[in-house]
């Protein structure tokens, strides 16, 4: 009798699990559980302590290249560290080479500068979307405005109060690139080395295991790595938001799939042997 | 195989000679002494000369290692394309650093001696790309020490580009040996009965026609998003020549939808082929290979839908996949399917494996079109695979011998030999 | 005839190839710059190969709709999906944004184009629950490792299986990260090294099939 | 883009996005009406790519510049068309031939250095720091040479697998298990991500400014299905009291 029971869930129709999925990643969005996230990886927390220390002032370039496949995972991880330089009035410059980002980036700025009073083009400025980032790199190291002679609105880059004493890469604090393609490995490579410009990643989780060397060299000074790099960060700058919501969910859903296959093992050992 | 490694060794050796013999500076680097107010430090053995194995447009400073060159002490390589000033600033570098040894070339093309400083000097970065390529530079060193500054004498050089990569010769050897490997197998490929092991999985495709046959359903064939010149592509229209041979011969139905029209032209020919070859031409229909999406996840979309509604008995998904294979694979699953699958995409292996049947893992893929035709070319171009991969545990097994030895007793030059021969610049 | 039909095309390839693979040898500027035309070639020629799909999409539904086969209603959707991105396009002459903010073709890529690509992409996560539910039960010891690798890559990567695994299996010393950083550096790597030697070596192999004329295919039957 | 296309788009997104999730509950309408639309976006999507950054900047606008070298690939590309008719489709083998060719000849030299020499090199190199190698680190070296060995000789077709054979093939299916079951593993958290992200955005669209988007086409489509499942139970029953 048991036995048939569980032979009944053993075929279990596949769509009460789907159902058990959708409800278990929806529920956190609406109400975040807050589930404990005690540890903090150590290249999450050198990230942030390297932007928690740049003098109040310095100038940030952030390189936001992820379009809406890596939404998700990275739109989290801008928001926070954005914030986090608001926070510590650091200028913030944002440039992106990829075409899909734009209107993520947009979404960054629309809410997160109020929050500070921060002012488009006083204590930040948005880039336009350049093509062919390498050679934009490579250009941006003797003059940033042989580039990027004007802001995405249009302004002359040169008078607008944020970019003042920028004319390269020495005179900025950090880079900052947040995305799923191989665009922090440009930076590593063609500026971070070349320049000694210090240079910070935030990657989608399933890349961040490749950058262990760069990190061992310090080549980058820090990684943030998907979602729950996201949330560690909101936790290091006291601002829970969409990657404590989504670690929330990960957790339930990864819970779930370890559970239904700790179930189905169970059911096949009692099948086989009772 | 082990017979042939000292012969590699050789060549290399000689090569290796050969350009240790033409990267003598000669007449690259004239070295000019400067008249002015204050007299340069001479650096010894400053030469510049053109960076070898390249498209030109990249200069290389040599000078000799010096006792003077203290951990406080570093050194500024200016670079003009003036005849007198324009100065640049091109690197910057502590003094105990960049000798000949850290530039990565590999030994038959570098000599790496550790007594000696070398600089890269790539000066498209200061100048335009056509001047770099074409003028004629000047470089001085400047040793800074205790805030003081000295210069050096000035040389100058006129990059070029070159005609060789001297440091891809291990893979040029490596090319060359595979292409007489691979003549010799395909001369000798009329041969009859070549050996090729038992290949599991591939007696189940029987099975699922079989099973289709008996229940009057439908068979597909998803030859998935990669276009003819992808290697599992080409062996999937072998494998489905194969299949659909035997769909014809039991009378089956079969359908292949598409995602490159290419692939589909040349699947028509070959399913029209199969089906004459099995004496059923009447059998045979124009809607078996149907197009359906250059877009990868509309492609799946779709797919997904005909499997759902038309439950096939069978589904065979050989060939290139991305995401959509788990998109499709559990669709077939849950219509109950007998599922076969073969890919050469590691990453996606993973998910046929787990959600079908039978998967063909990797190589097997190609070996499977060979293993079902029989057909001579197929069977000696596996031999050669094959050997390829001899050669490969050969040398790891060896290399890593000697690696180790070498490294436990300090034969370092030995061990560069050997990493050298096995790394691609 | 036998000559522009088959001689000639089979030099194409033979030329190409090679003159392709030689380049890979000769830092020259010569060959730096027929490989970027090249590449511009190949852009262009793959650009028409899209023709061919789209031709074939086309009179695929055309057919369907004409001859009111089964479901052929939904073949009109087709053209409506197809306008609703070309259209906009023209409008906007292919930007997606503009001085202005978002165009419509930004409007229709976003709302129309990533919403229905990201979500077939999202029902991945759905799939996945279900193989796993259904294939990582132990049968064998084979299975067993499958199973166990799996089990502690979910488990590992999220801060709750931490927990979990420091309260469980804490005393061991190790971290659920460094069991797993060991898995994908050590195991992990020897498995997937071999797959890809394995296939780079067809690869090469088939190339040559391909250069040499040996491998002809895709030319058709004459 | 003014408030009422925000919104247009907020019902749009969300109602296709949950068309393509009914086919998790079975096959239906909504999902075939969602699937076609997405053939032809799809393909409209491409069509467009190719337009405006390769036919029109690449093809045209040389052309329209008196650069003839374009013609070339043009009318290779040109010939691949003549597929369409049977009796002249050989024209099509010189656009074939060139992809081929140019191919083939880029994968031969890539596949040497990446796939080939340098991961026998990386399989060797670790061991070249024997002398200040932990025990276990050189153990971890050895562990993946060994396995790259018997992984290879699994994919061995010249011998036939048994007796000793058959035992380092074996140890080979082992090495690929685990690498399957890591990357398995691994991929999970990414896809997770990815449906997080799809609900999010539902979310967003279930918000008042977008007048309940999500909320209506949802309950909508529960209806649907209710409906649908009530009258075919009604027929069934009608069927089997017959």
């Amino acid at each position: 009798m048991l036995k048939e029971t569980l032979g009944k869930f053993f075929k279990i129709d596949r769509r009460w699990i789907f159902l058990l999925l959708a409800v278990v990643l929806f529920v956190p969005i609406i109400k975040p559980i807050g589930l404990p996230n005690k540890t903090i990886s150590r290249d999450t927390r050198h990230a942030f302590d390297y932007m928690d220390k740049l003098p109040a002032g310095s100038f940030v370039l952030f390189s936001l290249d992820y379009d809406p496949a890596t939404r998700p995972e990275l739109h989290p991880q801008a928001v926070a560290m954005v914030r986090h330089a608001f926070q510590k009035n650091l200028r913030v410059g944002v440039v992106t080479y990829i075409a899909g980002s734009t209107g993520l980036i947009q979404q960054v700025f629309e809410k997160v500068p109020a929050q500070y009073n921060k002012v488009n083009g006083t204590d930040y400025v948005i880039f336009p979307y350049m093509a062919n980032a390498v050679a934009v790199m490579t250009q941006m190291a003797s003059d940033f405005y042989g580039i990027y002679d004007k802001d995405q609105d249009g302004r002359d880059a040169r008078t607008l109060p944020v970019m003042r004493g920028i004319r390269n890469y020495k005179n900025m604090g950090l880079i900052v690139c947040i995305t799923g393609t191989s665009m922090l490995d440009y930076w590593v490579a063609y500026v971070g080395d070349k320049f000694k410009v210090p240079v910070l990643g935030g990657v989608v989780a399933i890349s961040q295991p490749g950058y262990g060397p760069y990190l061992q060299t310090g080549q980058l000074k820090g990684l943030v790595g998907g979602m729950k790099g996201a949330a560690e960060y909101e936790s290091l700058i006291g601002q829970p938001g969409k990657g404590a919501s989504g670690i929330d969910s990960l957790n339930l859903a990864h819970l779930l799939v370890l559970a239904l296959i700790l179930t189905s093992n169970l059911i096949l050992l009692i099948i086989k042997y009772l | 195989m082990t017979k042939n490694k000292p012969g590699l060794a050789f060549i290399f050796l000689l090569f290796a000679a050969a350009n240790a013999f033409s990267a003598q500076p000669g007449g690259a680097g004239k070295e000019r002494t400067q008249t002015g107010p204050m007299a340069p430090l001479r650096l010894a053995g400053l030469t510049a000369m053109d960076m070898p194995y390249d498209a030109g447009g990249t200069a290389l400073l040599k000078w000799d290692v010096r006792p003077e060159d203290t951990p406080d002490t570093s050194y500024q390589v200016y670079v003009s394309s003036m005849e007198t000033g324009g100065w640049i600033k091109a690197d910057e570098f502590p003094a105990a650093s960049r000798t000949s040894s850290e530039i990565d070339l590999p030994f038959w093309a570098w000599n790496a001696a550790p007594k000696e400083h070398a600089v890269k000097l790539e000066l498209n970065n200061f100048y335009g790309e056509e001047q770099a390529a074409a003028s004629v530079f000047r470089f001085k060193v400047t040793t800074v020490r205790d805030k003081k500054a000295f210069d050096s004498q000035v040389v100058s050089v006129k990059t070029a580009g070159n005609w060789f990569r001297l440091d891809r010769l291990n893979n040029l050897v490596l090319l060359l040996v595979i292409i007489i490997v691979f003549f010799l197998a395909v001369s000798h490929a009329k041969r009859k009965g070549l050996f090729i092991r038992r290949i599991a999985g591939l007696d189940a495709i029987d099975e699922a026609i079989g099973r289709a046959t008996e229940m009057g359903k439908p068979i597909y064939y998803v030859p998935g998003i990669g276009n003819m010149s992808s290697i599992s592509t080409i062996a999937s229209a072998f494998i489905l020549g194969e299949v659909s041979k035997k769909v014809a011969q039991y009378d089956s139905q079969i359908k292949v939808p598409h995602y490159d029209p290419i692939v589909m032209t040349v699947c028509k020919e070959v399913v029209k082929q199969a089906f004459l070859e099995a004496g059923r031409p009447d059998s045979y229909r124009e809607d078996i290979n149907q197009f359906i999406s250059q877009d990868q996840f509309s492609y799946a979309a779709s797919v997904d839908g005909l499997i759902s509604r038309e439950k096939p008995a069978a589904v065979f998904f050989m060939g290139y996949f991305m995401a959509e294979s788990l998109l499709l694979a559990e669709v077939g699953a849950t219509s109950g399917a007998i599922q076969i699958a073969g890919t050469d995409v590691e990453t996606q292996l993973p998910f046929f494996f787990t959600a079908c049947d039978y998967t063909l893992i990797g190589e097997e893929l190609y070996a499977a079109g060979a293993y079902l035709s029989k057909e001579p070319m197929l069977l000696s171009a596996l031999k050669v695979q094959d050997f390829g991969k001899l050669v490969v545990m050969v040398s790891v097994f060896f290399g890593i011998i000697l690696v180790a030895a070498g490294a436990k007793f300090h034969w370092d030059p030995f061990v560069r030999v050997i990493l050298n021969l096995f790394k691609a610049y | 005839m036998k000559l522009i039909k088959k001689q000639i095309p089979l030099a194409i390839v033979f030329i190409f190839g090679v003159l392709t693979l030689g380049s890979y040898y000769v830092p020259h500027k010569l060959s730096v710059d027929y490989i970027e035309m090249m590449n511009k070639w190949e852009n262009i020629v793959s650009a028409f190969a899209f023709l061919l799909g789209l031709v074939s999409l086309f009179y695929s539904h055309c057919n369907k709709i004409s001859r009111k086969t089964d479901g052929w209603g939904y073949s009109i959707f087709v053209f409506a999906g197809f306008l609703a991105m070309v259209i906009p396009a023209f409008l906007n002459n292919g930007k997606q944004s503009s001085a202005a903010g978002v165009t419509m073709l930004g409007w229709a890529f976003r709302y129309v184009y990533n919403a229905l690509s990201s979500t077939m992409f999202a029902v991945l996560a759905f799939y996945i629950v279900s193989t796993a539910y259904r294939s990582f039960r132990i049968k064998s010891a084979q299975a067993f490792v499958l199973f166990a690798a799996a089990f502690l890559l979910i488990l590992g990567k999220v801060p709750l299986g931490q927990i979990i695994w420091d309260a469980a299996l804490g005393w061991t010393g190790a971290g659920v990260d460094q069991v797993i950083e060991w898995v994908m550096s050590v195991p992990a790597v020897a498995g997937k090294r071999g797959i890809m030697i394995g296939i780079s070596i067809g690869a090469i192999v088939t190339s040559f099939k391909i250069i040499f004329g040996i491998e002809r295919q895709y030319m058709g039957k004459d | 883009m003014s408030e009422t296309w925000m919104i247009a788009g907020a019902w749009v997104a969300a109602g296709l996005t949950i068309c393509l999730f009914s086919f998790l509950y079975k096959d239906n309408p909504f999902f075939k009406i969602a699937e076609h639309l997405y053939l032809g976006a799809g393909m409209g999507w491409w069509f467009q790519v190719y337009l405006y950054n390769i036919w029109k900047p690449k093809v045209w606008e040389p052309l329209m510049a008196h650069d003839w070298m374009v013609l070339v690939p043009a009318v290779l590309g040109l010939s691949l068309v003549t597929q369409f008719v049977p009796k002249i489709s050989w024209i099509s083998r010189y656009g074939f031939t060139f992809l081929m060719g140019y191919g083939a000849g880029l994968a031969v030299p890539a596949g040497l250095s990446t796939d080939f020499i340098n991961q026998i090199g990386g399989t060797i190199r670790p061991l070249s720091m024997m002398a200040s190698m932990t025990s276990w680190a050189v153990f971890n070296s050895l562990l993946v040479a060994f396995g790259v060995i018997c992984v290879l000789f699994y994919f061995f077709f010249s011998v036939e697998h048994k007796g000793h054979f058959k035992k380092v093939s074996n140890i080979g299916i082992y090495f690929l298990m685990i690498y399957f079951g890591a990357a398995f593993g691994n991929t999970v958290m990414a896809r997770f991500s990815l449906l997080y992200g799809r609900f999010d955005d539902l979310y967003a669209f279930a918000a008042s400014k977008y007048l309940y988007a999500t909320q209506f086409i949802l309950a909508g489509m529960i209806i649907y299905f209710a409906v649908h499942g009530f009258l075919n139970r009604g027929k069934k029953e009608a069927e089997a009291a017959q």
